[in-house]
């Protein structure tokens, strides 16, 4: 699947972006743990779904990259890059996919339908387009409490965008005029369903004049790419500018999730250019450029998987959740659970 | 001076943003001097300058920035113009409003305010009473208030709590109801009020129905039969308590409301009556609902598709002959 | 309000549409009828509401002016015209209105819900959005069942298009190419709310190609403009082009409904260009290009009005709907009902 | 041979697309040879072309298409991917579905699939199960088909009536269940079914908590106690004459439910019963739901969120104590 150099030419050309490595180390990390989690699922460790990033690491890491401490990130189902990019710890992965008590869902919740709120990163719920007006509620509540220089970022797939709820926020995003950034990655799949039962634009990016965003595009393959022009966006977000949107052009080089073989997915759209492995293409660009060298590189991948299997280890001794033991009141007004009684 | 059902609304509206910083107001045509479909904001946007937003007309896009308002401190208040237009805000409700804190642990303390329930005219889709859809998923508090006082201090209550609120103000009474002056006392939310002590039957009932409910009480009295009336307030929670102690007095409970028949309060009413205080019933109980239909347009259809004093009274003679 | 000339030059220097005479006489007896609904509202003999279409008759006429048998008309609240056209009896809207047992919703909805499906025109729901899926169901229906040449067109304001109905179901329109027309009417309130708490892109026209339609922009005051391109919109849908955005711009000339006296609407906007009311400027054409002399019109206002009293005066004196005597069954499968007898 | 119940909802599809042209199927990823989420279209898309077809991510928009279809004559089946996303099509369905034939005497013969209910690791947004939402208002049929032998005939009879049907289909059944062959013989839409004759107490049930009732009597068949057992499989309609002959017959009650505990359909079984067979009962009936908070994502959560054999039979022992 690795590229030749040529299908790279635009990223070889410039100075890597001050980010790069960070961004490469965060992206590999992110395919070691995947791969990790990817097979913990095979070996029946894991409840549930298991869904990976793999093919659009370079989009979401950008994505957690340029935030800062106040900022609010509504990460969706690949954004594991993103999310460590922005500081979610290992360990809290580990946890939510294997349902440690101690994780920050503590087994109420599974797999990607996590977060942290306090720390800025909101846990998705599933509905897609669910998240978009509850950043433009955040980041509206923050003006309102005066604080300054905050943006919210939020993912989506180029299905979700179809949803009313994804329409809906990111047009009263607009009118609320607040520093939103939405990074919509067109990986030409959704589940099973490609573009064309899900759109019929010539572009999605045609979309933001129509909300009265600014719209970029970004191939989703080429990390020097996805740092420049989302950390652009961000800063035009910072800056008071429109509402942006980045839409990202990608292959998903998983299945839906780890139970899908994902035999759909056509032999010539894996010829496509936005089917490269942003990783591969990456690592090529390290090696062509002396910036890691093989060994370093041997290195950073020992060092990456020891701190993946770590978080794993600590994640597997935690104890589950109880049944008996668990606090089954909803509301946080515990006066006001209703009856708890009928609920046996 | 009186205050009306609906200038209790906006009286508890303008006490919440003078008093509390982080409360804002959040839906369609209630800023300017507009202040509503109803004009339940009438003159706050001008007195609270940046803090009564009109929005586009997204219901769905309302609620979830509500809920990010919320969970980042503020205390929002949604106006849907009807309760109706809230079936398109269900989802953020339901899934992304109720969940939030069992599942994140971050209190979504918004107030969602429904324009609930029939009046003349008003057809299928600007009458409905919703608060039997929203009790039945976790995580959310559902109030109704029935009287000046209670649509006042409940409102207050409602943007205190830490959850989630969804608030029915019933239409009809906007108007139709007057106290002498705002209250200074209050019940608590969660507890439900004996409006007419009685002893012969319990009509337990909420919203605009505890008044049917009260006029058939009336009637019931030049006979020398004597109906309780127990208005719910809260439908979640239920106030099963107050509920029982009243057909511990009675021996004979009739639920009446106004939501469509199939499942809703009436039906959770009996079952916990049913379930934990069988042996107070001296007969079945009985309820009264809307008709199985949608809320017809006109006024002769409406009147009947409604319980109404007639039926009501047919039911209780009906209750009280067993 | 009538305005001068030249502010409706650009329609002068052109030969009269074919159907404008046509077009004229509806717009004229909508503004006659509506007029006789707002005083027989005023008089207490209308429950409930009335909406009003004054100032958009042009783009409502049009809409309905160009389909045919087969064709499907989904309108809403300003679209008395576009009904007219479209073929709906005077005396099912006065019926509708006054709640007789004969009309076509027999006193079960009012005023503006109110349709003949089996007529190819849909009765409204009042959830903003949720018929323009519908339309697209039945478009695709009668491909399936083999039928050619239908189009299906459906209206919506400015307003409308902020919900998530409206883009899901545009946006199914465009994957599915179905021959729909959308014809937006930008009125520049929803209710009480102007455009900048409703939208913040420059102009709506703009959502057309990020769904992948083709758009087009009118001048609602403008009856020929309206007739030209809306029936230009009708035509390249049903020659199978993708669907159609059409998004004409007037000032809403009455309240939202009758009950509303509109103060809100600003002394400023009322002086705009899109302000003018379009039959005033129909009827000033008409007089200048002498298609119809002042005495002509005069006739024509006596026969269209006596139309519109006898319509009234025939819903008047049916009989309204009886409680007792209803069927209180909302299926049609009646063995399947639901208990009847627990509603009393 | 065997059938599963997913299999006997492909076969009920494979059957509705062959006998007649009316019928297409509208939903997420049901196409190609991928044939949906949970495979229930595999291979219907290549034997029928241009009938299975693929959406966008639009559910309020999926089942809008399929009213208008169902308006022009079609016979649409909606897929939605999870019953918990349904949420989002829940106006079409409740205002524009519900209401259409009773507003303008147009039937809407649409069957919206809702996969639902709870499933090991689940979750919140996919375990849900719906149906006292969707029976709550006007102008809907509600199905929970329990049995590999419903699944397929119910399937059939929902797509044949005039009526918008919502058929919630089990998750957890679709392979735990199977028959030996498809069904030729069927109850009709709308009757409840006695699953388990019994002597002592009336457990009312539907879809997979059926199974878990079973498997209680089982277990106190041991004891020389006989309890029975009754199917609802149809909610709405809900069969109170066959609910009412049981409690005749044993004269105790338990309604449980794997829905939410607020209202839902054991409430509305117990109302009916305490109101229309008050005098059937010998003893307070009761009721077993899900707990009151979502659905937990981890299996040590979920087996105690539900109602589960264990927690079933102790309500028996309960009820029969009384
Ligand atoms: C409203 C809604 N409907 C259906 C689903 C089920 N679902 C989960 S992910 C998915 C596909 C998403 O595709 P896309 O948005 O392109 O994102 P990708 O998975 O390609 O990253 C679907 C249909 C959902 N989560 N929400
Ligand atoms: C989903 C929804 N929310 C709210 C309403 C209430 N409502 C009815 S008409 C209207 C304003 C519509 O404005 P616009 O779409 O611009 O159409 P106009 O009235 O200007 O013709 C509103 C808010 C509704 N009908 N549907
Ligand atoms: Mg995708
Ligand atoms: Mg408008």
């Amino acid at each position: 699947m690795l590229q030749t150099a040529e299908r790279g030419a635009s990223t070889s050309k410039n100075a890597p972006h001050e980010k790069y490595l960070k961004a490469f180390r965060i992206m590999f990390q992110t395919r070691i743990f995947e791969e990790k989690l990817a097979s913990l699922y095979r070996g029946g460790l894991i409840t549930g779904g298991v869904y990976l990033g793999k093919g659009q690491e370079a989009v979401s890491v950008a994505c957690g990259l340029f935030l800062q401490k106040g900022d609010v990130f509504a990460p969706l189902i690949r954004d594991q890059a993103g999310r460590s990019a922005f500081g979610e710890p290992l360990v809290d992965v580990a946890r939510t996919y294997l349902g440690s008590r101690s994780g920050p869902m503590r087994g109420r919740d599974g797999n990607i339908h996590r977060g942290c709120p306090k720390a800025g990163q909101l846990a998705m719920i599933s509905h897609l387009g669910a998240m978009v007006s509850v950043v433009v509620g955040k980041l509206l509540a923050k003006r309102m409490k005066g604080e300054k220089g905050f943006i919210g970022l939020t993912t989506i797939g180029e299905g979700g965008m179809q949803t009313g709820a994804t329409h809906e926020g990111m047009n009263i995003a607009a009118v609320e005029r607040v520093p939103l950034v939405i990074v919509a990655t067109n990986n030409h799949y959704a589940y099973s369903t490609p573009n064309d039962r899900q759109f019929a634009c010539a572009d999605l990016v045609d979309r933001a004049k129509g909300y009265g965003y600014e719209g970029s595009s970004v191939d989703g393959t080429d990390l020097a790419q996805c740092l420049e022009v989302i950390s652009a966006a961000v800063k035009h977000a910072r800056a008071g500018r429109p509402p942006q949107l980045v839409v990202a052009s990608t292959l998903r080089l998983a299945g839906h999730g780890e139970h899908d073989d994902a035999s759909y997915v056509t032999e010539d759209i894996k010829r496509e250019s936005f089917a490269q492995d942003a990783l591969q293409r990456t690592e090529q660009f390290i090696l062509e450029h002396e910036l890691v060298d093989r060994e370093g590189l041997q290195q950073m991948r020992a060092e990456l998987a020891a701190e993946v299997d770590e978080a794993v280890a600590t994640a597997q001794q935690e104890e589950a959740p109880v049944g008996s033991e668990e606090d089954w009141c909803a509301v946080s007004t515990r006066e006001l659970a209703d009856e708890p009684t009928l609920a046996e | 001076m009186s205050v009306t059902y609906l200038e209790a609304i906006r009286e508890a509206q303008a006490k919440l943003l003078r008093d509390d910083d982080r409360v804002f107001i959040y839906g369609q045509d209630i800023a300017g001097k507009f202040g509503g479909a109803f004009k339940a904001t009438k003159g706050l946007a001008e007195q609270f300058p940046g803090r009564v937003l009109n929005t586009p007309i997204s219901e769905d896009a309302m609620v979830g920035t509500a809920i990010g308002a919320a969970m980042e401190g503020m205390r929002p208040i949604v106006e849907m113009q009807f309760a109706d237009f809230s079936s398109v805000a269900l989802n953020q409700i339901l899934n992304n409003a109720g969940t939030q804190y069992w599942r994140t642990q971050t209190p979504c303390p918004i107030t969602v305010r429904l324009p609930s329930g029939g009046t003349k005219g008003s057809g299928p889709f600007h009458s409905q009473s919703m608060e039997g859809i929203y009790s039945h998923y976790p995580g959310l508090v559902v109030l109704t208030p029935a009287t000046v006082e209670d649509a006042y201090t409940m409102l207050i209550d409602a943007v205190a709590i830490d959850d989630p609120v969804i608030y029915c103000e019933h239409k009809y009474l906007y108007y139709h109801l007057k106290a002498d002056a705002l209250p200074t006392e209050k019940l608590p939310i969660g507890k439900a009020r004996v409006v007419r002590p009685g002893r012969d039957l319990s009509i337990v009932t909420n919203s605009a129905m505890v008044h049917e409910a009260l006029a058939v009480a009336q009637q019931f009295r030049a006979e020398g039969i004597e109906l309780e009336v127990v208005d719910l307030r809260s439908v979640k929670p239920l106030d099963t308590a107050t509920v029982l102690a009243s057909v511990a007095r009675t021996g004979r409970l009739l639920c009446v409301g106004e939501a469509f028949p199939w499942g809703g309060v009436t039906a959770e009413v009996i079952a916990r009556v049913a379930t934990e205080g069988f042996h107070l019933l001296d007969a079945a109980p009985a309820r009264i609902n809307a008709k199985d239909t949608p809320i017809p347009y006109h006024p002769n259809l409406w009147s009947e598709h409604r319980p109404n004093a007639k039926t009501i009274a047919a039911k209780v003679r009906q209750v009280l002959a067993e």
